[in-house]
């Protein structure tokens, strides 16, 4: 009973607790709270299991965003909150509970039962490493050996945002996302929006940049940018510009399109596509980490806003 | 001199850890929400200081240090905010009823 | 291409192209004249072609067409029925609104039942008999009133009902084919050596028995028949019945003697004549007796070849294939005469009257007529036991009907006395007429089953007689009480059936409500978690 | 039991408490909640895994850390996917309830759908 | 090259075509996107024709190598890299989903052309959007051999399908919209779940290497048993199929053909997927009788409650519901074959024709029913009056595309309940046949019911609401007669569906 395994076992306790209160709390609002809470703790569990690409992107996406998301949509039905009484009956709850129990103890033995060799890709991952030219092995996996997941992986967003876009109403169309929110120009949420966003461009251009050769990359980054434009637009110092403006298009089109370019241009150049000329592979993972950042930081800003509430100012 | 500072290190981090069981308990105890939010800022943003001053000397100097107190920096930043605002919607009366 | 593979092309061809010609508007209003044209290419490629195989596509999948003994004779007399109703509607359509859903469907009926006629392999014989079914259940549809919507119904439905059957009887047979070859031909024999051969056997005679009116399930064919406009139930009672008899003669193996089979077969057969008469004397309607006695005739046909796939004589299926040639040609007549009768007054009857009269009692098997010929072609399969006797009784019974028919007939005249029938209707009638007459002479020695000398003996015509006089006797008495008789609805069993289908509907609205409570948010996502667990435990359950 | 399969443990339950909470809670912000409990749970296996694969002088096997980052991505695309669909069912003035007012057989008056 | 390719798998010459049969709609989509308002719907146009010739050229590719086609992403080998491979189902698939699609795209032409007045309206460019985003994750689907990317692909199908649903913004359709969504998330959490598992042993997500190393132990069934009840809730299999009848029937006529047709079937293709070739050695017959007897269920409450609708919509839904359920009575039947030692290509093909024939014929169902309910204003089954003689056309696709249902010659549906049959009787489970022979019965009747209430003359009086332009009739007849003459599919010479498949031809149970 090493203290590290004592820590991990209050963790684990901890989590499993937040998670049951979230989910049995009967207030909306308290269950979401409950969430992020949940989320956070969750960040210190990828930093025990050693997994800091990991934790930095669950805390920024899993806790901040997320919860940023889901608050705002708790705030506006708390009003529902009465007129959804009919919980389900004692017999419903008891064949759930024993159901998601059953399925609980298969996964507890597969875990218990995984092989203690773990078969792992790691060393496959290292050799290569050299080939990439980049230092971090999870960035070399998810720009150089897997490339086309994390192109869909962008594409995903868009097709998620143009699906929240579609739920405006017609007469909206071509409008802009509004955040709700009533804060005053001079109040403080507006100072702390003057000062906190240039550290946090800071910081995101910084988590951004490291992230070729220690933990770090344009995920976590985009959403320390999307949060700070965000927070901005939050604080009424700004807006969101309207669905059919051009350079946002343009902007929210370029990272997929750069990629798959640099991708095909792989064909001429390193035989396949998707594949780096020998010696080219960092600038050219740098130019698609460049060019995938406005997309990621416009489209997961502009999914937390949800779709166009109102015609732009003519 | 290693030990001193360990020594001082452990110290701090308790000291750091009675200031959140500090503000907790306000929190849990004090009738109003206005007098918790003053429980909680105070209370919390001395103790992560403490904690922050603790660590210091295990972090070798330049970038680790300055990551670590940028943190203190930004939780003080964030707190200071958010009770502001929490408080204006209290004593507005649109917070929560509980 | 053999000149014969041209003439069997040619015979299915071209009533394909005019119902492809039939997509233009512009064709479909100027083709009523032409569908009594459609069949004679038929005509010719029965009388000219020889039995080589025609075939289609590829090495894998052939598509072919040949002409049989059996396959001739029929085509022969269908083809001459086919030109002469195509003559009759042709008139008949001219004072009728929307000819051309009747075009469409008569020339998809048309060429599904030539190319039944011709077919030689499984699958286009399947193919087409499904087109048959949907045509000829159109041709029902075009009776116009609701219980012609009822009557399509029924008859699509029962068609469809036979084709399941007839697939799975069709796989199977396919499955035990000599190395994948599709061929009717190799059919036969294959049956009789397939582990599955009484199974096959069931699901074929089951199949081919439904779309032929055997009795448990012949409902659909007197209401089809009397919704039916005239031409359409001259033809689908005539070729249209004949093309699932015609496949039961080919697909049964004649050779090997299967008296486990051939006996129930047999007895069904005669249940069907017997309870044909039965119902057929207590209805009133023209159509609907010629449509029980329609039911009655298809009854002793399937009894006659039950009887000879027991006594296992390979030429029984000729005999059979001449008694269902004759009754083709008796029954289209007698649906046309129906016709006729109607526009004809009172005071024109006998013209029409004595050849009508002389066709009914040949059904019975009247001396010299046609039928006789018919009944002493089957006489060597019947034997003179107890069978022979029950076709004689069955003689007798088909008597019955036909005098209970002309005597009905007679009082359907025109309500004008004075007018007679029209000449483009009366003259496709007379045809049909001299060819019921004639041809059945004509085919008797050219097919080989004997000769006239000895169809002309004193005793043999003695024999084809006694029946029909016994027949008369007992109508006198039936005539005076036909008040007493009770008049049974049309399709008798049909009743029955939509009445339990009614009650089936009502546990729809239980299932409904289940499926309902199915699709609630709880219940659905705890079945897919149950299922999961359940999958899991299927796969463990193999240690 | 060390570190990983502690949290593998745990992964499973978060997935049990998930699947409850995704069945029981009529909301359907609760439901959301609940699938992205269930899908922080399967997370968490995968990093559990991912531990256990450490090789190679590497903290954790980096494969499964690239999948895992995109599918937090994916699950956040769905929740305000989720959300958003939420929302626009509040601004239609219709209950916020996954429960169809007349379910869809009995819908007589059939609405104009384009 | 950085790398040397080892002999299990190497880039084959058509490979390229892959890529670009995933990544031209992608792009088709993006520059729609930008250019916006009417310009999208041409953008998309072209992406359809270019993607159709793509497709073909696979099929060309694949036939002429004779093996399946391969290729390696970025030259990382695949343990550690992803590799796209299509073999002979892949490709038939390919194939069927473009022509439908195409099919629907000149269909959708009309009905969301983008209205002269606006620069930009919503429902037209969201419509074209999604159209090309719903056939490159099929495209992805049918091609990826790594178990993750196949996750991802599933993510994108439905994220682009659930938009579709509420395409006109009703509270109804926004509320099937989101339990869609919702219940398609659980099942594609469950699949990644699986996913994990199967990682966590093997050390791999690539198909063929899954396949040789997977053995039947816990964790694989538990693995498969997860990742199949994903892929059957997103399937909507009969008890699983609560979103399925109010998401089809709510949504407009275009986006219930794309909803019916294609999007069901690339949860169903994952499926066969891994049932023939990743868990080819876990499987088990009761559990593939399992499924066997939900598709029965499937097809008898799917028939029966699709009979007591008003709506021809729902009607159409629930005969989805319906055919669901024929699509997987394959599994009992191959997995049947195979453990009595014979190849078990018969059930495969008949199971492939049975989801192409249904795709074709149920995209020209929906559609025929939306040029109907232009026309009529509704559609009540009850008052179909007068259709034919307005719609010729399109009652004629209704009754083709019910024909090929039914299973009557020559359609596909028909070729396909002929080899199932076969297969049915060879491994002497004849239920399947008989069931299959009775849900044709029962489809027929309600083909029968909608074909005779519009074959009955119109009111008098009674005139159109919206013309309908007759290039959709067209459009609906050459999907719905695409369908119909499937059935001669037979006459082509090799078996396309089975080139390239080494994996579970016949690999003996244990």
């Amino acid at each position: 009973m090493t203290l590290a395994l004592a820590v991990d076992i209050g963790l684990a306790l901890l989590i499993l607790a937040m998670a049951a209160w979230t989910i049995a709390v009967r207030d909306t609002f308290a269950s979401v709270i409950g969430f992020v809470t949940y989320g956070l703790l969750l960040t210190l569990v990828w930093v025990r299991l050693a997994l800091p690409d990991v934790a930095l992107t669950e805390a920024a996406m899993g806790g901040g965003l997320t919860g940023a998301l889901l608050i705002g949509a708790a705030a506006r039905l708390r009003r529902t909150e009465a007129t959804v009484r009919e919980r389900p009956g004692v017999f419903t709850r008891t064949l759930a509970a024993v159901l998601s129990a059953t399925v609980t103890a298969a996964l507890s033995f597969c875990v218990l039962n995984l092989p203690d060799p773990a078969p792992t890709l790691a060393p496959g991952a290292a050799a290569k490493l050299g080939s990439t030219g980049v230092g971090n092995p999870v960035t070399a996996v998810l720009l150089a050996y897997r490339s086309m997941d994390t192109l869909l992986e962008a594409i995903v967003v868009l097709i998620a945002l143009f699906g929240v876009w579609s739920l405006a109403h017609d007469r909206f169309w071509g409008g802009c996302p509004q955040l709700r929110t009533h804060a005053d120009s001079e109040g403080i949420l507006a100072y702390f929006a003057r000062i906190l966003p240039p550290i946090g461009i800071i910081v995101g251009v910084y988590i951004f940049w490291i992230g070729a050769d220690f933990p770090g990359g344009k995920f976590q980054g985009a959403t320390i940018l999307a949060a700070m434009w965000l927070l901005v637009i939050g604080a009424g110092l700004a807006h969101f510009p309207p669905v059919s403006q051009a350079w946002l298009r343009i902007l929210l089109v370029a990272g997929p399109l750069v990629f798959m370019a640099i991708g095909f241009a792989g064909i001429v150049t390193a035989g396949a596509v998707f594949a780096y000329p020998d010696g080219f592979a960092k600038p050219l993972i740098l130019a698609i980490e460049i060019a995938l950042m406005p997309t990621l930081v416009l489209a997961l800003a502009l999914l937390v806003a949800g779709a166009p509430q109102r015609m732009p100012p003519q | 001199m290693k030990i001193a500072l360990d020594i001082f290190t452990i110290f701090s981090v308790m000291a750091g850890a009675f200031f959140f069981l500090a503000g907790t308990v306000g929190l849990l105890r004090f009738p109003d929400p206005l007098t918790r939010l003053h429980a909680l800022t105070k209370a919390d943003n001395l103790g992560l200081g403490l904690v922050v001053l603790g660590l210091l000397p295990q972090t070798h100097w330049p970038l680790d240090t300055i990551k670590l107190i940028a943190i203190w920096l930004f939780a003080l930043l964030a707190g200071a905010t958010v009770g502001q605002l929490m408080a204006c919607t209290a004593r507005r009366g649109g917070g929560q009823p509980k | 291409m053999t000149t014969s593979g041209l003439l069997i092309a040619t015979a299915i061809g071209t009533p394909f192209a005019m119902l492809l010609a039939c997509l233009i508007p512009a064709f479909r209003k100027r083709m009523p004249p032409l569908l009594g044209l459609a069949p004679i290419p038929a005509l010719a490629a029965a009388l000219l072609a020889d039995d080589t195989l025609l075939m289609f596509g590829n090495a894998q999948f052939k598509l072919a067409f040949a002409m049989d003994k059996p396959g001739t004779m029929l085509l022969t007399v269908a083809a001459i029925l086919w030109i002469a109703s195509g003559f009759y509607a042709t008139t008949w359509l001219r004072n009728t609104g929307h000819a051309g859903s009747f075009v469409v469907c008569w020339l998809m009926t048309l060429t599904g039942c030539v190319g039944v006629f011709l077919a030689a392999d499984l699958l286009g014989f399947y193919f087409l008999l499904a087109v048959l079914s949907v045509g000829a259940s159109g041709l029902v549809l075009q009776g116009g009133t609701s219980k012609a919507l009822r009557a399509s119904a029924v008859y699509l439905g029962v068609a469809l009902l036979a084709e399941a059957f007839l697939l799975a009887g069709l796989v199977m047979l396919a499955w035990v084919m000599p190395h994948g070859s599709l061929l009717i031909r190799d059919a036969a024999a294959a049956i009789s050596t397939s582990p599955w051969r009484d199974l096959t056997l069931a699901l074929l005679v089951v199949g081919l028995g439904m779309k032929a009116g055997l009795v448990p399930l012949h409902f659909w064919m007197p209401l089809a028949y009397d919704a039916a406009p005239m031409p359409a139930s001259a033809v689908m009672s005539g070729a249209v019945v004949k093309a699932s008899a015609l496949a039961l003669i080919r697909f049964l193996p004649f050779d090997a003697a299967l008296p486990e089979f051939g006996l129930p077969l047999a007895a069904i057969g005669f249940f069907g004549a017997f309870y044909g008469v039965v119902i057929g004397l207590t209805q009133s309607k023209p159509k609907l007796i010629l449509a029980y006695s329609s039911v009655s005739q298809m009854g002793f046909l399937v009894a006659v070849i039950g009887m000879g796939l027991a006594v296992g004589d390979s030429g029984s299926a000729l005999a059979a294939c001449f008694y269902a040639a004759h009754h083709l040609l008796a029954k289209g007549a007698l649906f046309l005469a129906v016709g006729v009768f109607a526009t004809t007054g009172r005071h024109r009857l006998w013209l029409v009257l004595l050849p009508a009269a002389v066709l009914a009692l040949g059904i019975g098997g009247l001396p010299l007529t046609g039928g006789a010929m018919a009944k002493l072609a089957v006489k060597p399969i019947m034997g003179d036991g107890f069978v022979g006797l029950l076709a004689n009784l069955s003689a007798i019974g088909t008597t019955m009907l036909m005098l209970h028919f002309i005597s009905r007939l007679v009082t359907s005249t025109a309500s004008i006395p004075s007018t007679s029938a029209p000449v483009c209707l009366a003259s496709p009638w007379l045809l049909m007429f001299i060819a019921a007459i004639a041809l059945p002479w004509t085919l008797y020695p050219m097919t080989g089953i004997g000769i006239w000398s000895y169809a002309l003996q004193p005793e043999i015509l003695w024999a084809a007689s006694w029946p029909i006089l016994i027949g008369i006797m007992p109508m006198f008495v039936l005539w005076r009480w036909r008040k007493a008789l009770p008049q049974m609805p049309e399709g008798d069993l049909i009743v029955i059936g939509e009445r339990a289908l009614r009650k089936v509907i009502t546990w729809g609205d239980g299932l409904e409500w289940a499926e309902g409570w199915l699709r609630r948010w709880p219940v659905a996502t705890m079945m897919l978690l149950a299922l999961a667990v359940f999958f899991g435990e299927t796969l463990i359950g193999w240690r | 039991m060390n570190g990983p399969t502690l949290f593998g443990l745990c992964a499973a339950a978060l997935i049990g408490f998930g699947l409850y909470g995704l069945i029981v809670n009529p909301q359907p912000l609760r439901k959301i909640i609940g699938f992205n409990i269930i899908g922080s749970g399967v997370f968490l296996l995968f990093g559990t895994i991912a531990r256990r694969g450490a090789a190679a002088g590497m903290g954790g096997d980096p494969v499964p850390q690239a999948l895992l980052i995109t599918g937090i991505v994916v699950a956040f695309s769905a929740t305000a996917l989720a959300v958003a669909l939420l929302l626009r069912l509040f601004d239609e003035g219709g209950v916020v309830t996954l429960v169809s007012e007349a379910s869809p057989t009995e819908a007589k008056a059939d609405p104009p759908d384009a | 090259m950085p790398h040397s390719l080892s002999a299990q798998d190497v880039t084959t010459p058509g490979g390229l075509l892959l890529v670009l049969a995933i990544l031209i709609p992608f792009i088709g989509m993006l520059i729609g996107f930008v250019f916006g308002g009417g310009k999208a719907m041409r953008v998309a146009l072209a992406t359809l024709a270019v993607g159709l010739a793509i497709v073909i050229a696979i099929a060309k590719a694949l036939v002429q190598s004779g093996d399946a086609v391969i290729y390696i992403l970025g030259g990382w080998m695949p343990p550690l890299g992803v590799a796209l491979r299509a073999d002979g189902l892949s490709v038939v698939m390919l194939l069927a989903i473009a022509v439908v699609i195409c099919g629907i795209g000149v269909y959708a032409r009309a009905d969301f052309g983008s209205p002269s007045g606006v620069k930009e309206a919503r429902a037209p460019l969201t419509f074209w959007l999604l159209l090309l985003a719903v056939w490159g994750s099929l495209n992805l689907v049918f091609v990826s051999g790594d178990l993750f990317t196949l996750y991802v692909a599933l993510e994108l199908l439905t994220f682009a399908a659930v938009p579709l649903v509420s395409l006109d913004g009703r509270s109804e359709t926004v509320r099937s919209a989101l339990r869609y969504l919702l219940y398609a998330l659980l099942g594609s959490v469950l699949y990644l779940l699986g996913a994990v598992l199967l990682y966590g042993v093997y050390g791999t997500l690539d198909i063929p290497l899954l396949a040789m190393r997977v053995r039947p132990e816990p964790v694989a069934w538990a693995a498969l048993a997860l990742m199949i009840s994903g892929l059957l809730a997103k399937t909507a299999l009969f008890p699983l199929h609560l979103w399925l009848p109010p998401a089809h029937a709510g949504a407009p006529a275009a986006a219930s053909a794309v909803l019916s047709g294609l999007v069901i079937k690339g949860s169903w293709f994952l499926a066969v997927r891994l049932w023939f070739d990743v868990f080819a050695g876990v499987v088990t017959l009761p559990s593939a009788q399992t499924l066997g007897t939900l598709g029965a269920a499937a097809i008898l409450v799917g028939n029966v409650v699709a009979l007591r609708q008003t709506r021809l919509k729902l009607l159409i839904a629930y005969s989805t519901v319906a055919q669901i359920g024929y699509l997987f009575l394959m599994f009992p039947l191959a997995t049947g074959l195979s453990s009595a030692g014979l190849d078990s290509a018969v059930a495969v093909n008949g199971g492939m024709l049975q989801a192409i024939s249904h795709a074709m014929a149920k995209a020209a169902m929906f559609m025929a029913a939306g040029l109907i309910y232009t026309t009529l204003g509704h559609d009540r089954v009850a008052d179909l009056r007068g259709m034919t003689s307005t719609l010729p056309m399109t009652v004629l696709a209704f009754a083709l595309a019910g024909a090929s249902l039914i299973g009557l010659p020559p359609s596909g549906g028909f070729l396909a309940k002929w080899l199932l049959i076969s297969a049915a009787i060879t491994t002497l489970q004849w239920w399947w046949a008989l069931l299959m022979l009775v849900g044709g019965l029962l489809t027929s009747v309600y083909v029968f019911i909608v074909v005779v209430r519009s074959l009955a003359p119109a009111h008098d009086g009674w005139k159109p609401k919206l013309p309908v332009p007759r290039y959709q009739q067209a459009a609906v007849l050459a999907l719905a007669l695409c369908s119909f003459l499937l059935g001669a599919a037979v006459l082509c010479p090799l078996d396309v569906m089975q080139i390239g498949r080494t994996v579970s031809r016949n690999t003996l149970l244990p």
